[in-house]
């Protein structure tokens, strides 16, 4: 139904277990946002979280690096472990994990600083850069690897906050990889991109993948076809089929997949 | 019927029309709240305007003080270097004036002749001698201060026309001081004495520099314990507190603190930093540990609002690339709430500055003629100094008070000027 | 020699920070992976000597003059302090001070003399001994910080805890002032009512303390009845706040929305300075121009005005009070995120409207802060009361009438004669205690409510 | 501890303006440091300065009025035993009103009585006191509203507005007089509170400004502050005599009252220059007529006690009260 | 190249020009962002606005209902007319031109109120309803026409900003369409939305064009050739082409409008 490159294919051989999450509850006050979701997630792989808007795709992926500690009224239970430690141990610093665990967010989000802090701004923290020159190497491989340095390059010290819907998002995704997390969580990086830009965008996705893990939400069937090696679909905060993304997009086992991919639920 | 078919005519009316028909109201609405908030800030001026303009007008004259110029034989036999700095200096002065003015005799004429002189004035002249010996013996011009009931004559303050036993000058004196004028010995420069000299009984020598001083380490001391305090409190109950009992009993408890009665924080300062501590009355150290109680909740409660207006998406975006909970706080929540923060310490410290109560029970309000040096000195405080001043009965103190005044708020205007322009850099919309 | 001690302190750390971080950087440098910035390695050095150092330097600060003292007193030959009062061994003690100070009176007796030198000594052995103290402790400190640098140590971790314990002192300061300001009052306040009721001090309708402060002083009874006090309190208070609030709101949505920006620029300083006119100058404006006028014009109409009205009182203190309302709401709505300006605009919204229904609801939290902060200083406030409205206690409501407030109770009734043995002081006590609890209740409705709205917001 | 080096003193509003007067003197004369003289109140004053001896207590405390027996014991209980007792002067406590005002006044101590006290006698009877008006008083006085702004309850001028007019305007009342003295201090010392007469704080200044502005109000105060504004304000004579120097030092103005120092004779010779500033203040040039104080207002002694204070001030000798 | 729908060329036919601008520059402080911008916007049409990343698509939107006065260091220059009128005349009212011309942004933006009052908001400050129950209907008729209505329609008075993103992006279309103005400026309203969200927001569009003016910028090629009569090519501040969508996508005049659509320049 989708183009599944066929190189693909061989790429899904069984890689680690980079994150395993086992009876994933999420609620929003009263609202049960996730319900019983067990997954896990590859090391070196791209795997892909589809499903209609409001299923609870953002969400479960912030419970990955804790985000959702931030919302006072969101509430988790089950096990997460990340590299078989359990990040919501208390022992478990979640800034070491979240430098661990980056994250693209869906609504970009730069500082309201200049654009070039914004992406020094991690590397700075974890100490990444021993001095400006390789600071200044670290920004300009980060921006070229989003796709925005030449728009940038120019204005590196103007506001980050100055920039296009998509430049944003491309800084922000900038700002991710600078600090060299081994697993990338990304909640719809391209939804503001342009094909050309996307498809940089996905080249990036690719190459990470050589190393790390990446998590990516998209809304689009064709990219989770293109980049990612296992596919999620969650309907209604279900995880309702996980597997790999050749299977899922040719051969999907729930009848709920089905209708989804091919366009009949939402 | 009509209902019906008024409410067909608008129902065909297309949302555009609608808009264009309330149009003219919704403007004039906002005309209305234009108007409301330009005579609101016009009002609130007007009132500072019209604070202001009484003090100048009558406050104006303090700046510039009469002065009488003589020409003072320093006689030896009068002044001798070994009775310094004791001597007859005002027997002197009293000779010198006789000189000009012959045929004055007697000892009550002498004196009501040479109380156009400032009392100052004998000192003024002992503390040249002191700092040159060879002065003795020689001739010398001086400026000295008139006293104040002259200088009150000279700015017009004394109406030549009130029955002679009811002015405190009279009209014999006032016939000297002419002939003085007319003699040109009679100037009125600016008076730095305002501000170069501590505090005296008489007006014509009366300064602010103790009272300067005073509110400036009571002050500095304010600041370097509220700011930092108010801030690291604020930014722990924000920031870091689990919502429960005890952040909410600190939450009201400060809330509660701005409330009290600047007498209290009198009291408590009474009790514990003079009582417990033993430290000195009237020390601006203290004034200052004080008043700082008073302006921490000021600056917490507008550093928490501060913080709380930071929208959570920069938090959630800093915390995204592994920054710690702190590095949040301190490199992009505190950057951005620091306008508010200002804010708060703007205000809370002008109101330190202007605070009276809480010195009087620490006796900031003492008497003292010489300026401290350090802030465990007794001093005065410029709102004190007011206060003492405005209580005085000398004639002279009613314009000084209105000076001493804009003098405050001339100090006020220099402190709030660095903490605005900071405030002004960190403010930008997102 | 204190401030030398403090900047050897405050040097030494700092060399602490350096050599902490140089170290930090050398493991870098030979390939390891640090847990946290050299940096912070530097500010943990930093913090673990200065903190801990300073707090011992403040105690010790403290303390020197009364340990020499004690060590000078019992040091003395036996039985010159005999029979003697605490004030005259007190004496005594400031006698030998002033000589150690080199000041000697007339011929003291040599034993004092002897004494002297011996403070004198003491004093500077114990100087010495501090910066010995404080030098020693300081090193240890850093070399135990520079011991703990290796790639593991969470330097980070350690600082952050250090910083959390100090904000955590800083908040819980609050709480002891709170204690210590109702230590400072309770004593005084129970012992006043053993003497009145408090039933009478509550529910009296009649204030008029003007009982004898001495046994032999002619004066009359008095009475204890607090209502028309906290009434004239409550009137002033609702009188500033219907003057600060709405030109204080008023002044802030113009200068955020409708002012250019020079003139926000401007006018928002120049407001702040009504917030420093000294609260005498106030009481003065009341008195002089504001309450005469409201009698001229209240008599021209023909009525009945007192000379200290309430409401001149109350009309100043709201003028001292607009810019805690002006300046912290222009700062809410400033913070108020440019999309929802651009939201509310882009659905049509004029600027009057963005404000009023969209900014202004998403500035409260902000705006209730100075709200709070107003209320606060329109019930704590003193001197423009102390000077502006009455000292007579009437049970009204009427704004043209004279009224009394608790804090100018308390100052009149505190500054001037005062004997703590008779009701008359110690009435100060108690309302000053009662009007603690009354703000106390209402921060915590203030709290309760402010809450409850802001959940339906965000 | 570091010694203090500075004479501290507290005490009496009234007796301010003259302790600071011998204060500037006396540090621009020697040179030493400069006095810190605060104004408590002339009980306030008494209790810092009873607390008890040594340096954090101060050393001079000023009084409006003689220092009492409670006052007196509370001193000896913190061991503050040997105090001398020095009359530096006398002071009239008087009524002023604006120039602008027409009429001669001249009040009895029974009128004053009569128009500020909160209970007055009518027809046997005390009742609240129904006065508003002058001429309801005494036909003679013009029909103007009485309003009067005199010192609050917390001072030492109120103490001796109470005592020298108030009560003893209340016991010349025949009906008053026949109840016997303890029953007229009891019953005759309450000011009113229901608008005629008005507590203006402590600021005698505010009362004056408002004197100008009010053409019939009437307001009561040290006679200092009077002699300062004899341009603008007139003193209402009171049982047909004016207060003045004259009349004060003499007693035969009523309202008049004695002002005090008093000296802890324990710090002297402890606290630098103690004693130099005392022989200051007693000092001719001060407290002498024609002298320095004189001039602020300060009625002085007459020649023969003066002397007697000036020896016993230098000596020290020790006062008891009675 | 596209699937350009065979019904769609039976409905470009001449319309009336709605907005028409003329030699149209704006300036970033010294950035040009727009060069020369030439457009004419028909009435009843759907025109679509394409285009890389940041090359202007959004801030060429903001001008056509005066948005960029609010930033402070925009400049415009040129002529912009709507039914005629020049709307940088002075006279013009922003606030009448802006409920006429509404907006859905690129970002969501709900105000921090619920939901039920995000979208009453505009027909409130309008006075569009004569009573709540009138209000009520509007509401919901707004936010079905949003394909939201299922998802909020039990928590309507819970917070607009405690949603997902693209309910969050749905709701602000809602509250668009709720004050129902002639032309709808919308920057790519569906960029986080599912197939079928996205599905039916088109339908919406294509309703909305029965009557009034719709202009959009997507960065999806397929939704531009679905929902739009015209399209407009934006490329570094100009506008590199503009005509009639099927011809845009099947024959294109300029090289770069090419390049773009089929994938090499970004
Ligand atoms: N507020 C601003 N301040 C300064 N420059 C800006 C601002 N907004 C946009 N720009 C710049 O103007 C140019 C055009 O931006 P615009 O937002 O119109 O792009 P766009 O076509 O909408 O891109 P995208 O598809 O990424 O949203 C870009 O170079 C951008 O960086
Ligand atoms: N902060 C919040 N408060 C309350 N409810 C929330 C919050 N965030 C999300 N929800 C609810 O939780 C559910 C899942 O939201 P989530 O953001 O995970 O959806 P999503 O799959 O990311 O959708 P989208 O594709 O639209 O972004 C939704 O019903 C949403 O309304
Ligand atoms: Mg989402
Ligand atoms: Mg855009
Ligand atoms: O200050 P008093 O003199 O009135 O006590």
């Amino acid at each position: 139904m989708y183009d599944v490159p066929t190189n693909m294919e061989s790429n899904v051989e069984q890689q680690d277990i980079k994150i395993s999450a086992r009876k994933v509850q999420v609620y929003y006050g009263t609202n049960h946002a996730i319900k019983d979701v067990d997954c896990e997630i590859q090391d070196k792989t791209v795997t892909a979280f589809i499903g209609p808007s409001g299923c609870g795709k953002s969400t479960f992926l912030r419970c990955l690096n804790r985000m959702n500690d931030s919302i006072d009224i969101c509430r988790i239970e089950g096990d997460i472990t990340i590299d078989g430690q359990d990040i919501y141990d208390k022992r478990v610093d979640p800034v070491q994990l979240r430098a661990k665990v980056g994250m693209v967010f869906q609504k970009p989000n730069p500082f309201p600083k200049s654009i070039y802090d914004n992406v020094a701004y991690g590397p700075r923290i974890h100490g990444l850069a021993k001095n400006k020159a390789d600071l200044d190497v670290i920004v300009e491989r980060s921006l070229r690897r989003a796709a925005i340095w030449e728009e940038v390059k120019d204005r590196l010290d103007g506001p980050g906050t100055g920039l296009s819907g998509g430049q944003q998002q491309r800084l922000c995704i900038a700002r991710a990889v600078a600090t060299e997390p081994e697993v990338l969580l990304m909640d719809e990086p391209c939804s503001a991109l342009d094909p050309i830009a996307t498809s940089q965008v996905e080249e990036l996705i690719d190459e990470l993948r050589q190393e790390y893990s990446v998590v990516i939400v998209t809304h689009s069937m064709q990219q989770a076809a293109r980049v990612s090696q296992k596919t999620a679909f969650f309907h209604l905060g279900h995880l309702v089929e996980y597997g790999d993304t050749g299977k899922i997009f040719t051969n999907p086992v729930d009848s709920r997949t089905e209708s989804y991919i091919t366009g009949r639920i939402g | 019927m009509t209902d019906a078919s008024m409410s067909d005519t608008s129902a065909g009316l297309s949302a555009t029309d609608k808009v264009a028909a309330g149009l003219a109201k919704r403007r004039r609405k906002q005309t209305i709240l234009q108007g409301l908030g330009l005579s609101a800030i016009g009002f609130a001026i007007l009132m500072l305007f019209i604070l202001v303009a009484s003090l100048v007008s009558t406050g104006y004259k303090a700046f510039t003080q009469t002065h009488v110029t003589v020409e003072v034989y320093l006689d030896p036999e009068e002044i001798s270097v070994e009775r310094l700095p004791r001597g007859g200096f005002s027997d002197v002065l009293a000779a010198s004036m006789l000189k000009i003015f012959p045929d004055v005799e007697g000892r009550a004429q002498i004196r009501s002749l040479t109380s156009i002189l400032s009392n100052g004035a004998q000192f003024q002249l002992r503390d040249m001698v002191v700092r040159d010996n060879d002065l003795i013996g020689q001739t010398i011009t001086i400026k000295v201060p008139a006293s104040d009931p002259f200088d009150q004559l000279k700015k017009g303050l004394v109406d030549r026309e009130t029955p002679e036993e009811l002015r405190r000058v009279n009209n014999q004196q006032i016939a000297w001081f002419d002939a003085l004028a007319e003699r040109g010995e009679i100037s009125e420069p600016l008076n730095w004495g305002l501000i170069t000299n501590a505090d005296s009984r008489f007006p014509e020598l009366a300064g602010l520099k103790g009272a300067l001083v005073g509110s400036f380490w009571a002050l500095l001391v304010c600041f370097l314990i509220a700011f930092p305090i108010g801030i690291g409190a604020a930014i722990y109950l924000e920031e870091f507190a689990k919502r429960n009992r005890v952040s909410d009993l600190i939450e009201v408890n400060i809330n509660n603190l701005a409330a009290v009665p600047s007498v209290v924080f009198g009291l408590l300062a009474l009790a514990v930093f003079l009582g417990w501590f033993g430290m000195q009355r009237s020390a601006p150290l203290v004034g200052g540990l004080t008043l700082s109680l008073m302006t921490m909740p000021t600056i917490i409660i507008a550093t928490r609002a501060a913080l709380k207006a930071v929208p959570p998406s920069i938090r959630e975006a800093a915390l995204g690339v592994g920054a710690s909970r702190q590095q949040v706080v301190f490199h992009h929540v505190l950057p951005l709430a620091m306008p508010g923060i200002l804010t708060g310490t703007i205000i809370g410290l002008a109101q330190a500055l202007g605070e009276t109560a809480p010195l009087l029970l620490i006796g900031m309000n003492a008497f003292i003629t010489s300026a401290p040096e350090w802030p465990t000195d007794a001093a005065t405080a410029l709102p004190t100094q007011i206060f003492i001043w405005a209580d005085s009965p000398e004639r002279g103190f009613v314009s000084r008070t209105s000076a001493a005044i804009l003098v405050l708020l001339v100090f006020l205007v220099t402190m709030n000027g660095v903490a605005i322009y900071l405030r002004n850099k960190f403010e930008r919309r997102w | 020699m204190t401030s030398y001690t403090f900047l050897l302190l405050l040097a030494v750390s700092i060399a602490g920070y350096i050599w902490n971080r140089q170290a930090a950087q050398a493991v870098r440098n030979g390939g390891e992976r640090l847990h946290s910035l050299s940096g912070f390695h530097g500010f943990y050095s930093f913090l673990v000597a200065f903190v801990p150092v300073f707090l011992l330097l403040l105690v010790w600060i403290v303390l020197q003059g009364p340990v020499v003292d004690w060590m000078i007193m019992s040091g003395l030959p036996d039985g010159s302090l005999e029979g003697l009062s605490t004030g005259a061994r007190q004496l005594i003690l400031a006698e030998i001070t002033t000589i150690s100070n080199g000041t000697v009176f007339g011929t003291p007796d040599p034993w004092k003399v002897e004494a002297a030198e011996r403070m004198i000594r003491l004093n500077q052995s114990g100087s010495v001994l501090l910066l010995c103290v404080v030098a020693i402790l300081t090193i240890l400190l850093i070399v135990f910080a520079r011991f703990r640098v290796s790639a593991e140590f969470r330097a980070r971790h350690g600082v952050e805890r250090i910083v959390s314990g100090l904000m955590i002192a800083c908040a819980s300061l609050a709480i002891f002032v709170t204690v210590g300001i109702v230590l400072s009052l309770s004593f005084e306040t129970y012992r006043f009512f053993e003497m009145v009721s408090v039933t009478e001090f509550l529910f009296g309708t009649n204030w008029e303390p003007q009982i004898p402060l001495r046994e032999d002083q002619v004066a009359a009874e008095g009475a204890f009845g607090w209502l028309p006090v906290i009434l004239g309190t409550i009137v002033i208070m609702f009188i500033a706040l219907a003057l600060a609030i709405p030109v204080g709101l008023m002044s802030a949505i113009y200068l955020n929305e409708f002012a250019p920006n020079w003139f926000r620029a401007g006018a928002k300083p120049i407001l702040e300075i009504l917030a420093g006119v000294p609260t005498v100058v106030y009481g003065f404006f009341a008195i002089l121009v504001v309450a005469p006028a409201i009698r001229q014009f209240g008599q021209s109409i023909g009525l009945d005005v007192s000379p200290n009205t309430a409401l001149a009182a109350g009309g100043v203190m709201g003028i001292m009070l607009i810019p805690f309302i002006s300046s912290f709401a222009d700062d809410a709505l400033s913070a108020v995120p440019q999309s929802l300006r651009d939201g509310a605009l882009g659905l049509g919204a004029t600027r009057a409207e963005m404000m009023t229904t969209v900014l202004f609801p998403a500035a409260i939290p902000g705006i209730v802060g100075g709200v709070l902060l107003a209320v606060s200083r329109a019930i704590g406030e003193t001197m423009i009361v102390v000077m502006a409205a009455g000292l007579i206690a009437t049970m009204t409501i009427n704004p043209l009438d004279s009224v009394t407030t608790v804090t100018v109770q308390i100052v009149t009734l505190l500054i001037g004669d005062t004997s703590f043995d008779n009701p008359k002081t110690l009435s100060a006590f108690a309302l000053g205690m009662m009007l603690f609890i009354v703000t106390l209740i209402i921060n915590v409705f203030a709290i309760r409510i402010v809450r409850k709205y802001r959940e339906a917001y965000d | 501890a570091a010694a203090r080096d500075e004479i501290r003193i507290v005490g009496s509003s009234t007796v301010f303006p003259y302790t600071q007067a011998v204060a500037e003197q006396f540090s621009s004369v020697t040179g030493a440091a400069s006095p810190i003289v605060e104004s408590t109140g002339t009980g306030g004053g008494m209790k810092i300065f009873c607390g008890g001896i040594g340096e954090g207590h101060p050393d001079i405390t000023g009084a409006s009025r003689a220092m009492k027996k409670s006052e007196f014991d509370l001193c000896v209980e913190n061991g503050v035993v040997d105090i001398t007792e020095v009359q530096i002067g006398n002071d009239g406590l008087s009524i002023a009103m604006s120039r602008s005002n027409e009429f001669d006044w001249d009040l009895t101590l029974t009128e004053v009585y009569m128009a500020l006290a909160a209970e007055v006698p009518v027809d046997g009877q005390m009742v609240a006191n129904p006065y508003t008006m002058w001429n309801e008083i005494n036909p003679d006085l013009p029909e103007v509203e009485i309003l009067a702004y005199g010192p609050p309850p917390t001072s030492g001028t109120r103490d001796a507005f109470v005592e020298l007019a108030m009560v003893a305007g209340c016991e010349e009342i025949p009906y008053i007089h026949d109840m016997g003295s303890d029953w007229a201090e009891e019953h005759c010392a309450r000011m009113r509170q229901d608008g005629p007469f008005v507590e203006a704080g402590e600021n005698d200044n505010l009362i004056v400004q408002r004197l100008n502005a009010d053409a019939n109000a009437m307001g009561i105060f040290g006679y200092s502050f009077l002699y300062e504004n004899l341009d603008t304000l007139k003193s209402v004579h009171v049982d047909g005599v004016e207060p003045s120097p004259e009349t004060i030092a003499t007693g035969d103005y009523p309202i008049s009252r004695p002002l005090f120092f008093y000296v802890k004779n324990a710090h002297r010779g402890v606290i630098p220059n103690l004693q130099d500033f005392v022989e200051e203040y007693v000092s001719e040039e001060a407290m002498g007529p024609g002298g320095y104080l004189s001039e602020r207002g300060l009625v002085p002694l007459q020649d023969e006690p003066r002397a007697m204070v000036q020896d016993a001030a230098m000596d020290g000798v020790s006062f008891t009260a009675e």
